[in-house]
Formats: structure tokens, sequence, C-alpha cells
């Protein structure tokens, strides 16, 4: 067994190992924290693949913002249960095992089943990423950065808090529970409107 | 390591989200659970990138992780939106799906 | 400019859907601009249609003007575009009726900008079908142009009463029958089953044909097996039937068009309605040859009973809508019977039968909006020598009666003569029979209409007061649509060459699987 | 100018002239002015028409014919139709030129008669009624000029459409709109036959002309005096006619006596050599015209109405026509044309004079207007003396002409008919006669007046033709077949003899013996039934029947096939809310449910479908 491929199996057990307790932690901040290891291990994975400046990305953009983020998110939002999730019903748990085997099953039997190259080519650059960004996916380049814009545009819009002035807000729920409506159409149809 | 193993990982990872998305029943660890397959996502882009030809996918997974960035920023808005509306962070009280 | 000379059709389809773009931009108070911003766009398209429709060669024929947007190229899905005679006069037509179209709803006050984003959207759609040379797209056209009636009719609608009873009186209880969301409701659903039907078809001769390519000439070579051809084309012919209005499918017609707004009616009847008819002989027969051929003794049957039965239903019509709602009905009848006959004659009349139909209905249409809008009525009993009051109004509901009745001189009556032409060289002589007949009862229903509300004595109705003739803006989409129906009547070649041009290119397909048909029959 | 452009000229200028009047609204309004603009476009087509007349009468023209393509066509299959097309356009020959000059002449008339009739209208329907008979004239014209059965049959409608239009001209009167409307229901249930002839003929033969030779030669003919019936008001699609005497009196000159039901058998004289292949067809048509001759002059006997008189006996007079056509008389059948659009324009323009002396139609407000009217009583009297076959009178020629030929055919039925019809023609001419002209003079009567020169002078221009083109029937008869020569024949003289005693009865019955009390008894119970409108009353029934098919239809149509649709969307609810339970709206339900099939499309994809 060569050192790289110890290296594979440190990697992955520590992957698999730090996402089960992601979804399986019944502390949020503990599943946040999981999440954490289980990028920064992918971050090593990539290391390992020769993507030192994906590496870098996942290290600086996930572990260092996303995280911290969801962390936040976290702390709003679930201090008064002591951060704590409630628990799946059982049903729930063994449904969601057997749907995640058969992912599993079926994935890796295609992946089994196909003719892959084992052999490596050599590792793009730094340098020739930088390139295809700017010549090849420029467009797309410049299309994410709309998207990220909007997004963040979006996220102040949806959570911004409603001017103190609105009544619906002191209430508290910003979204009303409405009046029974059809989604669809033909559940419309059944109930005329009065004119 | 070959690109199966790779390829293996990341679809175990790909299952564990799965079953995350499915079980939690907190909002934000429902996102955790949808970033998990979004990693494999992006572990297997990587992969192929190395065994296959080129940077086209490194630079897939490059706008991957900033396509989930900006899901992330908008998934967390709406828990805290949830979160004002109903006071409370489970995912089943977001039930307006129900006519 | 080369760019717009090459983009052309492009800039037809898109015109519309800019100008809804641009709306977006524009306060929903300011009607006037939206107003000159919807005239614009669709001003746009009726200029590129008529200048498509100088330069295309008649000589050459076939599709011209080419133009291709790759979409899916792994699927074989391309924006691809041209023109051929027969989409060069519906093109024509439909740029003039979403411009008099505009000009009828120059008055609309209710959220005018929603209601003019919507109908633009709508005729871009109409636009792509009849350029599109590729089915999915077309498909997609389709489904654009269909889609916004929904909304147009639910919420700018109006109503009219249809009393409880029969055997199915119980779904009164539950529907309010007759009502706008009703109209809309039944309309939409009635549409998407049957585009549900083509949906199915479509991806089936996809695949047939070798799953690469959607284009529309290149499945016209495909040659599909006789089996497929046989339950395809059915289901293509109630798919589009639907919204061609043929006979059971038709029942959404009355209620849509009653509870549309004017400029919708005009829109819907006068052009929408055509998209199911072409795409029955475009998909359908063009594609489906042999499906076409064999299944052609029945299209033609139901057809007749869509002449006869529509003209003698609107016989009785106490709403004015109502009347000319069974009356499309019926000259859709015509369309069909024409399409059905598989003849040059047949052809020609089915597609001027679509040209004339549609600047006729939409010139009803308006004048049935005028008229409701002065007399907040459409209950014909009620009303009563309107001529003293709106001359011009009643001048041109009887141009356009005389036109649906097919009087020479006028549109009508050269498609109605083509077809019946095709239907006696077909041998089928009951069909030209029933046509002709139909043209009487017709004329029954039309004049007796037009005398019920424009002449004899005044109004029957204490409640109708203040009439007036038409104003500037409605004067000008009357003008329009009247001398079409004069100018195409009396030099019908105007269009008929164009659609001459195509029919002679793609009727030996259909025809000669007809003959096919008839030699293995012996 | 050649021919061709004169023929353009008389067509078109109408066209050009009703256009103006449409468009040009102030020139409309302007009353007068409009209606002199019309009448000078009239006039000149009419010297335009006499032009070619009088080329065709120095025998040096040969007939012209020019054609465009109207509609493409392209047959399939060879023989015929590889070469048909459809094509409008002029033919000029004998029969055309003759009724060219008919037509513009009486229409000339009847315009300048209605520039002094209708004064009184307000001016925009003064325009109005100018710009329909503007379009009149060139929808009569180009019918008249048409080379062939399509562009008559486009002409045909044309006229219908103006008839339509007139007889509606006082369309806020229920009476005129009601009667507008049925002449057109009529006619055009007749013009079924005419298009279903055109077919018949264009597929047998890929042509609309009416000289080719067709095996279908019966059903085209049988075809096209179904709609010559309806045109030309045969029994029993008549009825149209006297309802049609709702429009002006000048329009009743023109279109319903004159020149558009002559419509129906200048069809018929135009297509002569196609109704020559088919023999049967003519006798249906001899004793169709005969029975209507009679039929007519019967009714005509007991009207009140002095333009119902002349309506029933228009009738009765193309009755004649079509029986003369029937048996094999092309010239017959013109001739008498052209005859009774003189005279019986100059009936109907002498009665709207006097309807317009006396403000009524009914015969008994009238009387005495002798001496009080006398260029019109002298017009009217040449008019009904024509009508009546007095010797001399044009009317005498032309129906020797018809009675020679059907006795020659040996139709004894027909002509028995035909002979009683015209004792009882000169019977009701003379009543109306001497009741208005000569009759105790009424109250109405009192004050009566003769019109301006307007009035007068169509009157005076028409009773020299009515009088007199009787003897130019040889030269008439020579522009387009072997020419007649006049010489009385034996039926002739009976004929004559019969309309004297018509005459000479109606003198005893209503002249100054005031006798035969009892014969007007007798008959009081045709008159009764006249009234009544039996056949109109069998049309009243047969539109309550198309209604009731209607109203059941639309029921069944909003409560059946709707109602079904309806039932449909009904059941679907229900079952909706069935399947509803499986719904419950959490998101992670739904996501299970997805990736669930997405797995089971995966897996098929992957491992079974190979």
């Amino acid at each position: 067994m060569s050192g790289e491929q110890v290296g594979f199996w440190v990697v992955a057990l520590a992957i698999l190992g730090a996402g089960r307790q992601v979804v399986t932690s019944r502390n949020l901040v503990h599943t946040v924290l999981w999440l954490a290891v289980t990028l920064a291990n992918t971050a090593v994975a990539f290391v390992m693949l020769e993507a030192t400046f994906l590496a870098a990305v996942q290290v600086l953009l996930y572990t260092g913002g996303v995280l911290t983020l969801m962390l936040f998110g976290v702390m709003l939002t679930t201090r008064d249960t002591g951060f704590v999730d409630v628990r799946s019903p059982l049903h729930r748990g063994f449904a969601g095992g057997v749907l995640a085997a058969a992912v599993m099953a079926l994935v890796s039997a295609s992946i089994l089943r196909t003719p892959l190259p084992e052999a490596r080519v050599t590792a793009p650059t730094t340098e020739a990423l930088g390139a295809s960004f700017l010549t090849e996916h420029v467009l797309a380049f410049e299309a994410l950065s709309l998207l990220l814009l909007s997004a963040v545009i979006g996220a102040v819009v949806i959570a911004r808090r409603r001017d103190a002035g609105d009544p619906r807000e002191e209430r508290g729920p910003a979204i009303r529970p409405r009046a029974p409506r059809a989604a669809g159409g033909a559940v419309r149809l059944g109930a005329p409107e009065a004119e | 390591m070959g690109l199966t193993g790779y390829l293996l990982l990341a679809a175990a990872l790909f299952s564990l989200g799965v079953f995350g998305v499915v079980t939690r029943r907190n909002a934000i660890g429902v996102l955790a659970s949808v970033e998990l397959m979004a990693n494999a996502v992006n572990l297997n882009l990587v992969a192929f990138s190395r065994h296959h030809a080129g940077p086209t996918g490194q630079v897939f997974a490059l706008f991957s992780i900033a396509l989930t960035v900006a899901e992330v920023v908008v998934g967390l808005a709406l828990v805290l939106l949830l979160f004002r509306a109903k006071g409370d962070v489970r995912i089943e009280l977001a039930s307006e799906l129900k006519d | 400019m080369p760019f717009l000379e090459s983009h052309l059709l492009g800039v037809i389809v898109a015109a519309p859907f800019l100008a809804a773009l641009a709306l977006l931009f524009v306060s929903p108070t300011r009607p006037g601009a939206i107003r000159a911003i919807s005239l614009v766009g669709a001003l746009v398209s009726l200029a590129g249609s008529v200048h498509v429709a100088l330069g295309y060669d008649l000589a050459r024929g076939g599709l011209q003007r080419a133009e291709r947007y790759p979409l899916v190229p792994s699927l074989g899905i391309d924006l691809s575009l041209a023109v051929d005679g027969w989409s060069v006069s519906l093109l024509l037509l439909t740029g003039v009726i979403i411009v008099t179209g505009v000009l009828a709803s120059w008055t609309l006050t209710d959220r005018p900008r929603d209601f003019f984003v919507l109908l633009l959207v709508l005729v871009a759609g109409v636009f792509g079908v009849f350029v599109c040379q590729d089915l999915f797209v077309f498909f997609l056209f389709y489904e654009i142009a269909v889609l916004p009636m929904y909304l147009l009719i639910g919420i700018w609608g109006s109503r009219g009463k249809v009393p409880a009873a029969g055997p199915f009186a119980f779904v009164w209880r539950r529907f309010d029958v007759g009502g706008r969301e009703y109209a809309a409701m039944k309309l939409t659903l009635m549409l998407l089953v049957g585009s549900a039907a083509i949906l199915v078809v479509i991806l089936a001769l996809y695949s047939a044909a070798g799953g690469s390519t959607f284009d529309l000439q290149a499945l016209a070579r495909a040659r599909f097996p006789r089996e497929l051809q046989l339950w395809a084309f059915p289901l293509l012919w109630l798919g589009f039937g639907s919204l061609a209005g043929v006979f059971p499918f038709h029942t959404w017609s009355p209620d849509g068009h009653a509870a549309a707004p004017t400029a919708v009616s005009m829109l819907h009847a006068g052009v929408l309605m055509k998209l199911g008819a072409f795409g029955v002989i475009r998909v359908g027969m063009l594609l489906l040859p042999e499906g076409a051929s064999y299944w052609a003794p029945t299209v033609g049957g139901v057809a007749v009973i869509n002449v006869l039965y529509g003209a003698i239903c609107a016989l009785t019509q106490r709403d004015l809508k109502y009347v000319i709602a069974y009356s499309s009905v019926s000259h859709m009848g015509v369309v069909m019977l024409g399409a059905a006959t598989l003849t040059v004659d047949g052809w020609n009349g089915a597609i001027y039968q679509m040209f004339a139909h549609g600047m006729m209905t939409g010139l009803f249409f308006a004048l049935v909006g005028l008229v409701y809008d002065r007399a907040h009525t459409r209950w014909v009993p009620s009303m009563g020598g309107f001529a003293r009051q709106m001359p011009w109004v009643a001048s041109f509901f009887v141009l356009a009666g005389l036109s649906s009745l097919g009087l020479p001189g006028l549109a009508g009556f050269v498609a109605e003569f083509l077809v019946f032409l095709g239907a006696w060289q077909s041998q089928h002589y009951v069909w030209a029979l029933a046509g002709v007949l139909g043209a009487w009862v017709t004329a029954v229903y039309v004049l007796r209409v037009g005398r019920d509300i424009f002449f004899g004595e005044g109004p029957r109705s204490d409640e109708i007061h203040h009439l007036t003739d038409a104003r500037r803006s409605e004067w000008g989409a009357l003008w329009v649509l009247g001398a079409c129906l004069v100018v195409f009547g009396s030099y019908p070649r105007l269009i008929l060459d164009f659609i001459h041009v195509a029919t002679l290119e793609y009727l030996p397909r259909a025809a000669g699987a007809a003959s096919a048909l008839l030699e293995a029959s012996r | 100018m050649s021919p061709l452009y004169t023929a353009l000229l008389c067509t078109f200028l109408p066209l050009a002239a009703a256009l103006v009047l449409v468009l040009v609204s102030p020139l409309r309004r302007a009353g007068l002015a409009a209606g002199l603009f019309s009448v000078a476009t009239a006039l000149i087509a009419f010297g335009g028409a006499v032009t070619l007349l009088l080329e065709r009468w120095s025998g040096a023209a040969t007939p012209v014919r020019e054609t465009v393509r109207w509609l493409p066509h392209a047959g399939l299959g060879g023989g015929a139709h590889a070469r048909a097309v459809i094509e409008l356009g002029v033919q000029i020959d004998g029969i055309s030129a003759t009724m060219l000059v008919v037509v513009t002449a009486v229409a000339a008339c009847v315009q300048i008669f209605s520039l002094g009739y209708m004064a009184g209208e307000p001016k925009p329907d003064f325009g109005r009624y100018f710009t329909w008979q503007s379009l009149f004239l060139f929808s009569m014209n180009s019918l008249v000029v048409a080379p062939n059965l399509l562009q008559l049959f486009l002409g045909w409608e044309l006229v219908g459409l103006v008839s339509y239009l007139l007889i509606g001209y006082w369309w806020s009167k229920p009476s005129a709109a009601r009667a507008a409307m049925k002449a057109f229901w009529m006619t055009k249930l007749a013009d079924m036959g005419l298009i279903l002839a055109l077919l018949v003929l264009f597929v047998d033969t890929g042509s609309f002309d009416w000289t080719v030779t067709t095996s279908a030669a019966g059903a085209v003919t049988l075809l096209l005096f179904f709609a010559v019936m309806g045109k030309s008001a045969q029994f029993p699609l008549h009825v149209w006619l006297p309802d049609a005497m709702e429009g002006p009196t000048p329009v009743s000159a023109l279109l319903h006596a004159a020149t558009m039901v002559a419509a129906g058998v200048f069809l018929v004289v135009r297509a002569f050599p196609l109704f020559e292949q088919a023999p049967t067809t003519g006798l249906v048509m001899a004793y169709v015209g005969a029975f209507t001759a009679l039929f007519a002059a019967v009714i005509a006997v007991v009207q009140t109405d002095i333009k119902k008189v002349l309506a029933y006996s228009t009738c009765s007079q193309l009755g004649y026509m079509v029986a003369a056509l029937g048996a094999g008389s092309q010239v017959g059948g013109f001739f008498h044309l052209t005859t009774h659009a003189c005279f019986k324009a100059l009936l109907f323009l002498a009665a709207g004079s006097i309807i317009h002396g006396v403000h009524s139609n009914e015969l008994s407000h009238m009387g005495g207007l002798w001496s009080r009217m006398r260029v019109t009583s002298v017009a009217f009297l040449v008019g009904a003396l024509a009508l009546a076959g007095v010797p001399g009178l044009a009317g005498f020629f032309s129906k020797d002409l018809i009675l020679e030929h059907v006795l020659e055919r040996g139709l004894w039925a027909p002509l028995g008919a035909l002979l009683v019809a015209a004792f009882l023609t000169a019977f009701y001419m003379g009543r109306v006669t001497l009741v208005a002209l000569f009759g105790r003079p009424s109250a109405h009567a009192e004050h009566a007046h003769e019109g301006g020169v307007s009035l007068l002078a169509p009157l005076v221009v028409l009773a020299v033709p009515a009088a007199g083109v009787g003897w130019l029937g040889a030269k008439l008869s020579g522009l387009y077949a072997a020419p007649v020569h006049f010489h009385l024949s034996p039926v002739g003289m009976v004929a004559t003899g019969l309309a004297l005693a018509g005459l000479g009865l109606a003198y005893w019955m209503f002249g100054a013996p005031q006798g035969g009390g009892r014969l007007r008894a007798a008959f009081a119970p045709i008159g009764r039934l006249a009234r009544s409108g039996a056949v109109n009353a069998r049309f009243a029934w047969g539109y309550g029947v198309l209604g009731g098919v209607s109203s059941i239809f639309a029921w069944f149509d909003r409560y059946v096939i709707d109602g079904l649709m309806n039932g449909l969307g009904y059941a679907t609810l229900a079952l909706g809310a069935r399947l509803r339970g499986l719904q419950t709206g959490r998101a992670q339900d739904y996501v299970y449910v997805l990736v669930a099939a997405m797995l089971g499309v995966g897996a098929y994809g992957a491992f079974w479908s190979r």
C-alpha cells in the first residue's frame, strides 16, 4: 500500500466519519462544526488531487465564510432550545436510510460498471485555471458574479426586518397564514368568487 | 489512488447528504446536509479533472462552490424568515406547499 | 440594415416580447406610454411581416429567410425560423390583428400595463408558431401563445349567464358556469389536455426519427412507420383541434370568447384558433401523410358537423358574443374541411379561410366590443335601432357579416369557394353541400342578429342610452380590418399566390400518400 | 376608345363613384351633389354602352373577350384540369352590349327620377341612396359583361347585396328591415344552386365557361335553374319579391322590375349553350315559368296596392321569359327581357310619380289622376298597354314570339297557362289604369299634382322605347343569333284577342259601366288566399322549423356536450379531493419522492433498458 493510498483512506475515513456526525448530531452547533471538519478534509483530498487553488478556496470560502455564517444562523434561531434539534421519528430515519442506501447502491454500481481511466493526466496549473476563467468561461464567470450579487440583494430583501411601523411585524408573523387558497386552477374552479 | 476510489467516496458522501436532507428536522441541519451533497459533487468534478483532461473540471468546481455560497446565503435568509414567521425553524412548519 | 434584414424573423417574434419587457419598466399609472409602447411593438411586427411578404420570392418558393439559433444542440433543438408561403400570409394576419387589437383596447383602464404585457407575450408566441421550423420550439411557442389567455380572461373578462339545466345540472352547483374564471379555466384546461396529446406525439415522432432532431423538414423526410402514423395523427388532430374548436372540443369557445375582453377575443378567434388548424396541417398532415389520408374522411366528416352545427347553434343565441363565438366554430369547420380534402384548392381555401376568417372575426369582435362598451349589455333582444346612433359600427357589422356569409368581393367568399371546390374535387360531395348550406344558415343568423341590433325601432330596453359611434382609435381598427376584407376579397392573389406556392410544394406529400392508400385498397 | 376600355369604363366608373361616395363623407352628406355625381357617372356609363351597341349595330365589330387570372389553381391529375384557370374579365358581344344599354339606360332614368322622388330625404340618407345606386350599376354591369359563369355569379351576389341594402333603405321601419333580410335569405338560398352548379361544371370540365360541352349538363342546368328561380322570383321562391316593394319605388323600378330580377333570365340567356345540352331542364323551366306566369297574374288581379300589382306582374312576366327559354327560344326570352325592362321600368316610375303625388300606395286612394297628372298618366297608360300586349307596342312583339315558340315545341299546358296569363295581364292592367287614372277621385287624390321635371323627364324618355322597341326585334336578335323577323302568327292573334278581351272586361267591370259584381265576388276567395299568403306561410313555417331545430341544437350543445365537459371537470375534482390525502405539504417528503423517482429512472436507464 503506497503512502498515497494510505493518505486517501485516512482522508476518506475522516470525511465520511465527520459527514455521519453532520447528519446525525443532535446539537446544531456540533453539526456545523462537524461540517467544517468534513469540508476541511475535502480540501485535503483536493490537495491530493493536485488542485491546490481549489483547496485554498474551499478552506477560505467554506470553512471560513459559509460556516461562520451558518453558526450565526444557528445562534440566532435555536438559542432558546439550546441548539438542540428535534429527534426525527424512527420510521423517517429508517426510510431515509433505505433511500440513502439505494442511492449509494445505484451510484456505486454505475461507477463500478463503467470503465474509467485510472491513469492521471497532468494537473492543470492555477495559471491555466485563471486563463480559462477569463477566456473560455468568461460569460459564465460574469453571470456568476451577477448571481452572487443578486443572491446578496435577495438575501437582504428576504431577511430584512419590516419597518417598525408595519403592524404585521408587531404581531410577529411576517407571512400571515393565508386563507386556504387554490394552488392549482382545478381547485379554484370549485370555489367561485362572488361577484 | 485511482478515479474509482474518489468517485465512490463522493457517492458515499452524497448518500449521507441525502439521508440528512430527508431526516433532519431543523432547517439549518437540512442546509448542512445539502452542503455535504454539494461537496460530494465538487469532489467528483475535481477527481474527473485530474483523471480526464484540462482545467474545465476545476473551473466547474469553482463555479459550483460559488453557487453553493449563494445558495447558503439565500437559504439562511429563508431560515431567518421562517424563524421570524413561526418562531421556530422546524422544517415541517413550512408546509405551505399543501394548498 | 443588414442585421435587421438577416434576422428579420427573429425581430418579428422578438418585438412584442421586447415591448412587453419594456412595459415592465413603465409606471402602471401612465397608460399613454403603455399604449404607445404596445402599439410600437405591434407595428414593428406588422411592418416586419409586410416586409417579409414583399421580399418573398414567389418564383423560388419554399422556405426563405432561414435563421437558426442553437438552443439545445445535444438534443437537436434549435430556434430555427423560416417562412414559406403559408407563414407569410399568416404573419400578415397576425400583424394586422395585433395592431388593431391594441387599437381596439385603447380605452382599457383596468390595469392596462399587465393587460398589454400579456397580450404582447401571447402574440409573440403566435408569431413564433407561424415562423418556427423546429417542432419542439413550435410546441413551446404554442404554449406561450395559449397560456396568457387564462389570465387575460380571468382578470379582464366579463360574464354571461347560463342557467342550470340538463342532465348535468348538478355541475352548476359546483361551478360558476358562465363566469369569467370558469371560462378561463375551462379554456385553459381543455387546451392543456390537447397539449398533452400533442406532446406525446411530438416525443414519439422525435424518437422514431432517430432522436437527433426536431427539425420539421428533417422530420417530414423521415417516413414514419404506418402504425405510428395511424395512432399519432388522430392524437394530433384532437390535440391541436381542441384549439381549432373541433367538435366536440369546441365548448370552451363560446364561453371563452364571450367572457374575454375585446382585444383578447379578437386575437383568440382571429389568430389563436388558427394555430390549432395550422398545427393540424403543418405537423399532422405534413409529417404524417399516411395517417392524414387514412383519417381524412373522419376529419372532414367532423368538420361538416362543425360547419352546420356551429351555424345552427348560432341561430338561436341571444347573447351577441355567443353568436359570434359559434360562428367561429362554424367557420373553423370550413378550415378543417378544406384541409381534409387533400386537394390544392382545398388547402389553398383552408389557409385562406384562416386569413379571411381572422380578419372578419377580428372585425366582428371589435364591433361587439364597441357595442358592449356603449350598451353595457350583450343581450340582443334588448337592443335595436342602434344604427341611428352608431351608423359606422352598423356598416362595418354588415360588412363583416357579409364576409362571413361568403359574399363575393369579400375575403370570406374566396376561401369558402376554394374549399367547396376542393371538396367537390375530392368527391366528397356531401361536404360541399354541407358547406354551402352552412353558408346559407350563416346568412340567416348574421343578417338577423344585425337587424335585431342595428335596424328596426329603437332600443327595446330602457337602460340603453348614450350610444356613440366609434371613436378615433377604434375607428382606425375598424377601417383597417374592413379595408383588408374588401381588398383581399376582390384581389385575393395578393395573399393567395403565397399560399399557392407553399401548397403546391407540400400537398404532393399528403396527396401522394392518399393515392398510395387508394392503390392499396384496390 | 377600344370596346374593351369602353366596357371597363361602363363597369368601373360607377364603382369609382360608389367608392368616392363611401370614402368622401362631405360629398355624401351634401345630398344633391352626391346625387348629381352619381347621375353623371351613370350617364357616362350609358353613353359608353350605347357606343358599344352601335358598333355591334353597324355589324363591324367582332366579340371582345379579355380575361385575367383571379385565383391560382392547379388541378391534380392531367386532362382538362392541367390547363384550368380561374379568371375574370370582360366579354362584349351582342347579348352583353344590348343588356348593358338596357341596364344603364334604365339606371340613368331611375337615378334622375330619384333626384326628385327622394328629394325630401335627409341629406346623408340621400347620399347613401345614391352610393348604393352606383354600387348597383357596377354590380349589374359586371354581371352583364361577365365572360364566364364565375364572374356572373360574383355580380349576381353583389346585386343581391345591393338589393338587400336598397330594400332596407328605410331600415328603421321594421317591415323594411325584415323585407330586406327576407329577400336576401331567399335569393341566397337559391344561390346555393348556382354555386353548386359552378362546382359541378368546374370539376367536370375545368372551366367556368358556358360554351363547354359537359356530361353533367343536366345537373348543372337544373342547379342553375334553381338559382334562377330565386333571383327571377319563380314559384315557389317568388315570395320575397312582393315584400321587396318596401324599398323606395325607383328601386323597385330598377332592381325589382327591370334589371336585377331579370338577371336570372339573363343567366339562362348567357348559359344557353349549356341549357341546350339538357332538354329535360328546358321542360321543367317551361312548366315552372308558365305556372308562375299564370299564378302571379291571378294574384295580381286582386292586389290593392299599386306596387304589389306591378310586383306580381313582374313575377308573371319573368315566368313568360323563363317559359320561353325553356321552350328553347333564346331570342324570345331575351327580347321579352328587353321590352319588359322598358315598359315595366316606365310603369314603376309612373307609379312612383303617382305615389309621390298621392302619398299613398293604395289604389283606393287614387282615381281621377288623368286630369291632374297628365304626363304621368299618359306614360302609365303607354306602359300598361305595352304590358297588356296591345298591337304595335313593345310587349306585343315579344309575347307573340314566345307563344309561337311554345306552340312550336308542342308544350300545350304551358301554352294554355300563358294564354290565360296574357288575358289576365290585360285585365289587371286595365283595372289598375281605370281605377287609378279614370276612377272617382278619392280624398287623397284631390290634391294630387305632378312632380318636378326630374320626375317627368325619365317617364317621357322611357315611354319611347316602351312603345317602339318592339319594332327593332329583328335587328336586336341579329346581334347574337339569326335575325327573327316579326310576323303575326295565329297564336299571336289569339293572344292579342285575349288581351283585348281582358281590357274590355276590365272596362266593363271598372270603367264607366261598373258591371260584373258577381264576377268580383268570384275573385274574392282568390283575394283572401293571396292576402293570407299561403306560400309565405309555408316559408314562415320553414323558418320556424329552422329556429326550433336550432334551439334544440343550442340546448344540446350547452347542456349535453358542454355539460359533459363540465361533468368531466367535476369528476376530476372529486378524484383530486381523494388523492389529496397523499399530499403532506412537507418539502422533505417531496424531496424523498423526487429522489426515489430519479433513482427509478436512473436504474431503468442504466440497467434494464439495454
